[in-house]
């Protein structure tokens, strides 16, 4: 199915959910609210069938911006293509979680989590996964500022002795 | 029948200058003097067959193994004899090591551990005969004493799991513990029935029963089977390739050793050593002929007289049982680097419903052979 | 009457716990470092809880710091065992964007490297699941042959591991003299190989044992938890992007797709997810040939790699057939010489959070089996 | 007692020379190394292991415990998740030890010493490092060359002689 299909079953369904995009925009827009019924819709729908979330995407709009989640999604069966991106905003922002739905996404959405400090509501097991626990900061943030000491060990290169 | 301490006592009595009533005397003299060769024997053995094992696995991987360490400069050969330095700087660098006790530990099981395992190595030594003659003491009681004394050894190995603090170690001496205490079984059974049909317990006995008639390996397909039966069972009580888990280095990181360094962990090595020799030994002498020519048979038969031929008598006797067990550990060795390892229970599968159950059919079976054969 | 509580009350010893137990991130079989927290209850595992990231080496960082050629040797570090598929898969992703077409020579240079890749990828998959299961032989045979593919790449660009050989629009070098005659030679070598493999390993019967029926990956599951390439072909499910979705000139080539059968016990179970990898280094053989043969003889490879690489505003998710599975990139770009955001899906990613779905209810050592058969690279998981 | 055996060992005498020289060429005859791969390096120091380069020749044997291992090869990336357990690690094994440093990122952060906020830059900041490899990755004659230069350190060393 085309992305234009695509949207209008998603839109008979689940009308509040879609998010006007730019002209020529290769994606559907969403809100937060009404994701988990989308996505349950994707993955169930006998047209759609969007059985692989093959990647999950964290972005950061710029500092003041909001945040987004990308997913990418595929459909073995019918061999058709989807992008999805919701934003939130900055601080507080919540989406909710699809690891149930797809599997796959559990992982991805800690990662996401761990690098943009965005929530996922529903997610069995929401920690860190790459950093360790008692990192401060979301570093692929557009702000981010790497900290000078982590458990006392510098982290930025000690540049002194160069010329 | 003498054995090396019947005739050092003798000797010892003998002597003019010896004064009467020296009992004591003789007795720590003699036991130092027994001692000694048993405890030179093992180091050597561990420091050979150590080189050897490096030597095997690396021609049998494309390498060459060791090459550059030699003694005083010389490194031996291009290819076969490079290296030959190498177990000895293993060896000095091992005793020169920092000698570490994690603090959790439990220091006296700690340190005790090793040695009981080296102590039931060294102690089964004492029953195996390497020659006509060439033995510390021929009990009549020869097998007995030795798979009773070399099962110790499994309480070292426990210790030592249980007082390292150590996960690791702990499932190294739990999986260790059920592996020498199963495999124990058909090590006893393969025996008994060489115990069957000879009558007696002796090494001297069952070897002159295979001079007289044939080799075990031969004597009947029962017997060979219990010779496979009892070398897989050795080298799993010896915890090598296939049978390795309790120190499976993929899963264990070192097993019941995880924690021992320099001289502890070397004196691991060198028991391991000694009981691959023990198991090679054993072997050799209840079914292959022990120090009995393999070429008399062969020359018997064309009824020429006991002469040179044969290679026979005691020295060659230590050269031919030296051969075998050596083909016997560069057997196991064959094995260790080519096999996979089983799973620990796989392991008891093998032992409890494979090979328990073929021994005690094979004492049933070798006894009808015997009544309609023998 | 003495209950049990009396005596654990009195004793306190007859209890059975549960045991934690922290595999890695310093352990022999974790292929890097990786930390499984695993429960026990004597040998049988009851839970596994990867800790990834101790090699998180902040690669999307560096990608939206550097531009967009310079974030090519960054992905040759992400998944150092396939260096070349993920240049591959990284310039196409930037040549689409770009909207550049390359050259009949330069694909049919870039499919022979990936695939000697895939070759050199699956032979250190093959000897570490060896050496995982006790073996250690077959490790030092895959190695050996391994060290001719290395000379290969050697031979073309220099390097051993890390390669920066496809660029975007292009390759960093033409192919050396004699290449095709040195690659042809290596394929004749190495096709022999591969039943050495399978008489040392795949049909030993300690192998099967520990391998066959072990860590059974159901085939709803794998897509489900997005796994990808052996191990969800190891599952029987036919999916190859090579074949599925063609990208470069994979399309003209004739190949199948191995999919695991459940020959030794259940579909999904370790040896099939091996015994995918050792068939996939014969297909590789097979278009290895077709390549060589086709290979055009002029033409310049560096002939259409753009001056300044300015995408316009827009992203792209592109993926490809690393030999883990698909690899995904998401590059947004905001019209400037830097990428404004990339994310690498990576394929050991997902396989390895499907681990305690399929290894709860194991042995301790067919975790480290399972692991192995899962074949991951912590540089691409971590990133 | 210990007070004169330590002076004696200060004077150059020419057993404890000697002593001193067998356990120098026994610690430089056999650098078993404790198997640390952590990234990219790893597999070139699994392929030094391996047939064609044979690390075993200098008789260096990959050990997994750090109890038994007398070189840790820091081969990769050590990030800062990973810097304590490297340090730990380090402090299991027994004396007398050595670091070779294998690879840029082990050396000094390599090509992540700009923007890797999670990469420590150089293993040196958490453990004494004997020898530096350099390379991304090295090749394994590098590390070989690593090896051969430790031993020469090894060499030159006084175990058992106090020189101030």
């Amino acid at each position: 199915m085309e992305l234009a299909a695509i949207q209008t079953r998603v839109g008979a369904v689940h009308p509040d959910a879609l998010v006007p995009t730019d002209e020529g925009a290769a994606y559907l827009s969403m809100t937060p609210e009404h994701w988990a019924d989308v996505a349950q819709l994707l993955r169930s729908d006998e047209e759609l069938r969007f059985n692989v979330l093959m990647c999950l995407t964290g972005y950061d709009r710029g500092p003041g911006e909001p945040l987004g989640v990308a997913y990418n999604l595929h459909s073995m069966d019918k061999l058709h293509k989807l992008e999805v991106r919701i934003e939130v905003p900055r601080d507080g922002g919540k989406i909710p979680s699809v690891a149930q739905i797809w599997r796959t996404a559990e992982w991805h959405e800690r990662e996401a989590y761990d690098l943009f400090g965005i929530t996922f509501v529903g997610h069995p097991d929401l920690r860190r996964i790459l950093l360790p626990e008692d990192w401060e900061g979301y570093p692929l943030r557009k702000d981010y500022k790497e900290p000078d000491y982590y458990r006392g060990i510098p982290v930025p290169k000690d540049k002194r002795g160069w010329e | 029948m003498t054995s090396f301490t019947d005739s050092l006592i003798e000797l010892l009595g003998g002597l003019a200058w010896v004064p009467e009533n020296a009992a004591g005397i003789i007795f720590v003299t003699v036991s130092v003097l027994v001692a000694l060769p048993v405890f030179l024997f093992m180091t050597l053995n561990a420091m050979v067959a150590v080189y050897m094992e490096r030597k095997v696995s690396a021609f049998m991987q494309d390498r060459l193994g060791p090459m550059e360490v030699g003694i005083f400069g010389f490194k031996g050969g291009k290819r076969f004899w490079g290296g030959i330095g190498q177990t000895v700087a293993d060896a000095v660098k091992l005793l020169g090591k920092e000698d570490t006790i994690p603090g959790e530990a439990d220091r006296a099981l700690f340190i005790i551990g090793p040695f009981i395992l080296f102590g039931a190595a060294f102690a089964t030594f004492i029953g195996i005969p390497i020659g006509y003659g060439l033995v510390i003491s021929d009990f009549n009681i020869g097998i007995f004493f030795v798979i009773a004394i070399s099962s110790i050894g499994v309480i070292g190995v426990i210790l030592a799991g249980w007082a390292s603090n150590n996960k690791w170690s702990l499932y190294g001496a739990m999986r260790s513990a059920a592996q020498m205490i199963s495999y124990e079984l058909p090590v006893g059974m393969s025996l008994l029935l060489v115990v069957m049909v000879v009558g007696s317990l002796q090494f001297h006995d069952i070897v002159m029963w295979q001079e007289q008639h044939r080799w075990f390996l031969f004597h009947s397909p029962f017997t060979a089977l219990a010779f496979l039966i009892f070398f897989a069972s050795g080298v799993a009580e010896v915890n090598r390739t296939p049978f390795d888990i309790p120190e499976a280095e993929s899963e264990l990181v070192a097993g019941y050793m995880t924690e021992y360094s320099g001289f502890r962990w070397s004196i691991f090595f060198l028991s391991e050593y000694a009981n691959m020799a023990i198991i090679a030994l054993m072997s050799a002498i209840i079914f292959l002929g022990g120090w009995l020519s393999p070429l008399g048979g062969l020359f018997r038969t064309f009824n020429l007289e006991q002469s040179w031929y044969f290679l026979e008598g005691p020295w060659w006797g230590v050269f031919w049982i030296s051969i075998k067990a050596i083909a016997l550990i560069f057997v196991m060795m064959w094995v260790r680097w080519t096999w996979p390892r089983l799973r620990p229970d796989q392991l008891m599968y093998v032992a409890w419903k494979v090979f328990i159950p073929f021994a005690l059919a094979n004492i049933f079976f070798v006894g009808i052979w015997e009544l309609l054969l023998g | 009457m003495t209950t049990k509580a009396e005596v654990v009350k009195n004793f306190g010893v007859v209890q059975t716990e549960e045991m934690v137990l922290n595999m890695g991130p310093q352990h022999p079989s974790t292929h890097g470092v990786l930390r499984l927290k695993i429960r026990t209850d004597g040998e049988i595992v009851s839970s596994i809880e990867p800790h990834i990231g101790y090699l998180h080496r902040c690669f999307e960082k560096h990608c939206e710091n550097l531009s967009y050629e310079q974030v090519i040797p960054f992905t040759d570090r992400c998944d150092y065992l396939a260096s070349m598929a993920n240049n591959h898969i990284y310039s196409m992703a930037v040549e689409k964007m770009l909207g550049i077409e390359v050259s009949e020579k330069v694909e049919y240079i870039r499919v022979i490297m990936t695939e000697l890749q895939r070759i050199a990828s699956h032979l250190l998959a093959v000897g570490t699941f060896g050496l995982d299961v006790g073996g250690i032989t077959p490790f030092t045979y895959c190695f050996r042959d391994r060290e001719r593919v290395l000379d290969l790449f050697e031979y073309t660009c220099g390097a051993r591991l890390l390669y920066n050989y496809i660029w975007v629009g292009g390759l960093s070098h033409d192919l050396p003299l004699n290449f095709r005659q040195y690659a042809q030679e290596f394929i004749d070598y190495f096709e022999p190989k591969i039943n050495e493999y399978n008489r040392i390993l795949t049909y030993n019967k300690i192998f099967i044992e520990r391998t066959g029926d072990v860590g059974v990956l159901p085939a709803e599951v794998a897509i489900s938890y997005g796994c990808s390439g052996p191990v969800l072909r190891g599952s029987g499910v036919k999916w190859d992007l090579r074949r599925d979705e063609p990208y470069s000139i994979y399309d003209r080539f004739d190949f199948e797709v191995i999919t695991g059968d459940g020959q030794m016990g259940s579909l999904g179970d370790c040896w099939d997810r091996y015994f995918v990898r050792v068939r996939e280094m014969g297909e590789s053989v097979k278009i290895l040939r077709q390549a060589l043969a086709g290979l055009p003889e002029k033409g310049d490879v560096q002939e259409n790699i753009p001056k300044k690489i300015r995408p316009p505003k827009g992203e792209i998710y592109f993926r490809g057939e690393s030999p883990r599975g698909d690899l995904g990139f998401y590059i947004i770009s905001d019209g400037k010489a830097k990428p404004y955001r990339v994310k690498m899906r990576s394929p050991a990613f997902s396989n390895l959070s499907v681990i305690n779905e399929i290894g709860a209810g194991w042995m301790i050592s067919d975790i480290v089996t399972i692991l192995g058969s899962l074949d991951i690279v912590l540089g691409e998981i971590d990133r | 007692m210990a007070v004169s055996l330590v002076n004696r060992f200060e004077q150059d005498n020419i057993i404890v020379e000697q002593i001193d020289n067998l356990l120098n060429w026994a610690r430089a005859g056999s650098p078993w190394y404790f198997q640390f791969g952590l990234a990219c390096c790893a597999i070139e120091m699994m392929a030094a292991a391996a047939p064609r380069y044979d690390l075993e020749r200098f008789g260096a044997m990959p050990r997994s415990s750090p109890r038994q291992a007398d070189v840790m090869i820091v081969a990769g990336t050590v990030t800062l998740k990973m810097a304590t357990r490297v340090k730990r690690l380090y402090e299991q094994m027994a004396n007398p030890k050595y670091v070779i440093s294998m690879g840029s990122c082990a050396n000094s952060g390599g090509p992540y010493w700009q923007y890797g906020y999670h990469v420590l830059k150089g293993v040196d900041l958490v453990v004494p490092v004997d020898v530096y490899v350099p390379g991304c990755p090295p090749r394994p004659e590098a590390l070989m060359q690593g090896l051969l230069e430790l031993q020469k350190k090894i060499k030159e060393d006084t175990p058992l002689r106090r020189v101030s």
